[in-house]
């Protein structure tokens, strides 16, 4: 895992550990995307890529024991706390070797031992759930937090507002994290949210709210660190917004008609993979250095697939049994 | 009806319906998430949007018990207001104000509004999407008084049962599938509606078969293949779940003395029950066999396609059915 | 109905206009509480004695043609938009003569001839229902407004968040009124709501929002006007909050131990209708006259629950039947 | 159990097997509205805020869809949250996260966490309250896979099976009744649970009455009544509504060969009907007459008493039906 963000910025190691972290996201969607091409993959599944610095860097920035909540698009955020990828692409393939036995899928994935609670495939229904975990953590009187991740489009739940005010409410040491990706599937977030940032509406619930450029791991680190440690000391919940884009479709056999490809462009230029190599570049990383990790991470993720592709499925008694505890 | 129909999926006999409603009734609107450029996460309202502009067709957020509530306040004042939830699982989100206000305002305010509203919404899997995109919930609204429900099977009828419902005064709750959305089926050119309230009967003798929406074409198709082999399957098409057609039912029950009742929701607690308790109630003599039911094993609906298969119903759970009723 | 409020305020005549319905909606409620106490009426009911002013202020300031939502404490607002005591008096005790033959009661009543779409025992379950009225007279091209009624407590449901944000959105011709009277029940709106005032909530959907004191029916039908104009005028919703307080109970039975006498006492002097009897004699108003007033209003209530005691409640085909239209 | 037990109302049944757990175990956890100070709606917890505090008496805003999320995130960490939903009518409200969230949980994170959360509520009529606080809203649970629902219908029953649902590892929606909260039963003193799975037979020859919650104590005064007229009812409490104690269900059935079954939800969709299927499935061979069911009609409840009684099932109901299957 990667180390603590110290204040004063990224050592160049640490860089290059966001770097890694986010190409191997990068990589493990991209081979996602292969597999629904080639008709392996059913169901659906939502990807995050160009998404990837809002994952890692907020992750990079909490302690290992802090408990995660995702929502559909999760595959960044599962990867991001280090759960194995061969896993993740197992449960994605619905194969015994996934994080739940291919019971739960993209949405519904979970990984107790890495403080992993689920996504979720109910928009905005995990909210609730990260802000009771965090209402047990103060119950408890641990010292750990809750980060919930979710989209523009999420804060527009009911869950989204009585959540954030009965966290306020106890001082629940929970972030709020919003992926802002400018959409709610089609819907622009312009068209669903009555304010210009997801974070504006941090003031009706008396907490702190910010909005960062989600396409800059290093500033999304930082953000999360400065909200985390406030939460963590007992000040209460917080709402952090990143600004980001999903260079993909919203889930498989999505044409975008609902918005330009000029738009897309324009944000492409700002993929927060280039950001980072830029990063690495301008603190002296050599040009070979960056496509050695690009094609590393290439390589372990043609090996996770055609490692996960050959993992069994689980049998009727799997199918069946388990559901009462 | 023609000799020779137009063939056309299912989810474009909903679009039709929508399409001939919204322009013979101004006072028809649809709501609901991605159903305006983007055409509905099934591609159901695609072209409308074009058509008819963001006045007639009004995104939304997502909110669903909101948008919900809203409609049902846009029906006092006189639309007629059509519904989407996008994944029939999210309906769990707006079940408020359909069982507290929808079903009961007619009644409760003694009849000074009526509620003419349809919240279309497709249920059951589509193959993978895993436990919260791939309930039959059909059982949430059976038991709701003042609420309709209709889970139409085939392309003909989807398109003429949701023009009535969207003409029915009352709240319809109308539960379209997603495994049925791309099976083409023949529809007639041209205005139609169809009754809300009537099952449809394909004969047999033998064994009477009740089942809805997507299982339906699963029983015909069980029925096709027995007759060769001597076993006529009489296959009651419910249409509407509730009110339920019991005159239908209870005919073809007398008629054969044995029933299978088929869903693609859980078996416990399911449309099935009620039909079940009825046909017990007023047809118990006519009985030669236990009725058996089938429908999805009660668990939560796996992702995983290989698991699915084990959950979900189909072809064979019928005919061990209709084997068990017949060997009785 | 009262006439519409001018700019320089209100004429004494309108003044007293004010005060007698507010009087008759004090004497209701008193009426009810002593047909409890006799054991005459069941079930439960909200009483809103103390916050006449803001059910009197608010649709004193409306047209007669504007809609009006309300929630589980609606008597003030039935009563402040003119329907009859008596039918009223008569839904309450389950009579065919009420507004809805005795099937609602006090939390489900409704009367459309008189624009008022109901009470609802959900609470926040009116908001999103207040806000499709809205979407259909802009979509009717009306020039009607709805008023939404609901409390400080309602305030923290989800269906108040997506309802305004989508109202916003739209920019809908709906007012939303809260009676901020300092409680959910038990719960005081300090535990409750997570900033200090509920209007504070306006600006998370760029919308405006304005506190007033409720115990001040001219302050209230001022704050009204200028609101409903905006809203009228199609600049979108608002948010009116009006702080006030319940001198009775929740419900009945309830012993207040959640709150000191002395809060009451306090609140007490600042009864709405002190404060409206205190400008009619600065207006000049002679204490017979207003003695007179407050003599009427019982009387008449007097007759409304002997009249309403006396009717037929429905029969077994009244109770079954009606279901579907 | 002694012969002189003391009579407690069920209400005090019900707080004296919160305190108890509450003061077992540290991770037992209250969260719900008004349930502090005030002591609840229908002072069910009473007292409980001053002995144990804020900490373990979690006071919530109006918000119940999420303050239900917050208690399934709460248990996945360990704790072992006592909901309470004030009026069943609202846990409409909070279906999704009971339907999508805690039912669901344990076997799709494949074992990884159990949900041990209990969801009380008061359902039924307490007369006059109206359409949206009357409900008895059991049918909405049964056929969701991974809740257990339970309903009590005495004082001593609740006690036991409030602490076993406490203590249980899966999410256990817990049917309270207002009719039932100032009603007095014999409870013995100390510490008892009771099995949650398990019907309550008291036994009879002629008929086999199946009911729950308020209901049952009308069908045990009917036993009493019918005995000296040489009818002897059979009456199964269910206890549990989901699982259903099939084997005691059936074994009753096949005693008596007469089924009727009582609830005060309404009779479409209900628990009834899912007695009813599994009776008509597994032995029907027994029955002797029709099944009959009695419930509330399928319409609102009014807010008038007088047009309430019309409504809601009584005794005279039952007894109508008994004979139904008497002279059959
Ligand atoms: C309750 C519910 N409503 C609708 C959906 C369908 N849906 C899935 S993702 C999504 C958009 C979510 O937007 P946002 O929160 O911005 O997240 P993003 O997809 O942009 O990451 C929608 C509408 C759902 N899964 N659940
Ligand atoms: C969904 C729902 N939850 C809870 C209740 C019970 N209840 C009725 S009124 C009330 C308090 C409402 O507070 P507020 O909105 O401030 O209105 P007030 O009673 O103060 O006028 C509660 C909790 C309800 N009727 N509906
Ligand atoms: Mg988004
Ligand atoms: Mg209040």
């Amino acid at each position: 895992m990667l180390a603590r963000l110290r204040a004063e910025g990224l050592t160049s190691d640490q860089l290059a550990a966001c770097f890694r972290r986010m190409l191997r996201i990068r990589e493990f969607e991209e081979a996602l995307g292969d597999l629904f091409t080639r008709n392996l993959l059913g169901g659906t599944s939502h990807f995050c890529i160009g998404q990837e610095a809002c994952a890692v860097g907020v992750v990079g920035a909490l302690r290992e024991t802090d408990w995660l909540v995702s929502n559909h698009r999760g595959h960044g955020h599962l990867l991001a706390r280090g759960l194995d990828p061969y896993r993740v692409m197992a449960e994605l393939l619905g194969r015994t070797d996934g994080y739940c036995g291919g019971r739960g899928g993209s949405q519904h994935m979970c990984a107790m031992d890495l403080h992993f609670l689920g996504t979720n495939g109910i928009t905005g229904g995990g909210i609730p759930i990260g802000t009771g975990a965090a209402w047990a953590l103060r119950y408890q009187g641990r010292d750990e937090i809750v980060v919930v991740f979710f989209g523009d489009g999420a804060s527009n739940q009911g869950t989204f507002h009585e959540s954030l005010n009965m966290a306020a409410l106890g001082k629940l040491p929970v972030l709020f994290v919003c992926e802002n990706n400018g959409y709610g599937m089609s819907n622009p977030a312009a068209s669903s949210v009555a304010v210009p940032h997801v974070a504006d509406r941090a003031v009706a619930y008396s907490m702190p709210g910010q909005t960062v450029d989600g396409m800059d791991v290093v500033a999304v680190m930082q953000a999360t660190q400065a909200m985390a440690e406030r939460v963590r000391a007992g000040e209460g919940p917080a709402l952090l917004e990143l600004m980001t884009y999903r260079f993909c479709g919203h889930s498989k056999n999505d044409p975008r008609v609902y918005r330009t490809r000029e738009e897309e462009a324009t944000w492409g230029e700002r993929d927060c993979l280039t950001v980072a190599a830029q990063s690495l570049r301008d603190r002296g990383a050599a040009e070979a250095e960056i496509t050695r990790l690009r094609e590393e991470a290439h390589q372990e993720m043609a090996a996770v697939v055609e490692r996960a592709l050959a993992a069994p499925t689980g049998d009727r008694d799997h199918a069946l049994g388990g559901v009462y505890a | 009806m023609p000799e020779e129909l137009r063939q056309i999926f299912y989810s474009k006999a909903v679009n039709e319906a929508l399409d001939e409603e919204l322009a013979r009734d101004p006072n028809v609107a649809l709501i609901g998430e991605d159903i305006g450029l983007y055409g509905g996460a099934f591609g159901v309202t695609r072209g409308l949007f074009e058509k008819y502009g963001p006045r007639r067709i009004q995104e939304t957020p997502i909110s669903e018990n909101s948008f919900v509530g809203m409609a049902v306040g846009a029906a006092m004042l006189g639309l007629r207001p059509v519904v989407e939830i996008m994944f029939m699982d999210f309906i769990a989100l707006a079940l408020d104000q359909i069982l507290n206000s929808a079903g009961k305002l007619h009644y409760m305010y003694n009849g000074q509004v009526s509620i003419p509203l349809v919240v279309r919404t497709p249920g059951g899997a589509k193959g993978g999407y895993g436990p919260s995109h791939s309930q039959m919930l059909s059982n949430l609204f059976v038991g709701v008084p003042g609420i309709k429900v209709v889970a139409p099977s085939s392309a003909a009828q989807v398109k003429g049962l949701l023009k009535s419902a969207i003409r029915d005064p009352n709240p319809v709750v109308f539960i379209e599938n997603k495994r049925l959305y791309p099976q083409r089926g023949p529809v007639p050119e041209g205005e139609y509606v169809l009754p809300l309230e009537k099952a449809v009967v394909t004969p047999g003798e033998q064994v009477t078969v009740v089942a809805y929406s997507a299982m339906v074409p699963i029983c015909l198709a069980l029925r096709e293949a027995l007759l060769p082999r001597g076993i006529s399957l009489e296959v009651v098409d419910l249409v509407s779940l509730q009110p339920l057609d019991r005159e239908t039912i209870f005919a073809s029950v007398r008629k054969t003395g044995r029933l299978v009742i088929v869903e693609e929701a859980c078996v416990t607690g399911g449309v099935g029950a009620e039909v079940s308790a009825l046909v017990a109630e007023h047809c118990l003599d006519a009985l030669e066999a236990p009725i058996r039911r089938v429908g999805a094993a009660d668990v939560p609906i796996a992702s995983s396609i290989e698991l699915e298969k084990f959950i979900l119903p189909g072809a064979d759970d019928v005919l061990r059915a209709v084997r068990g009723v017949l060997e009785w």
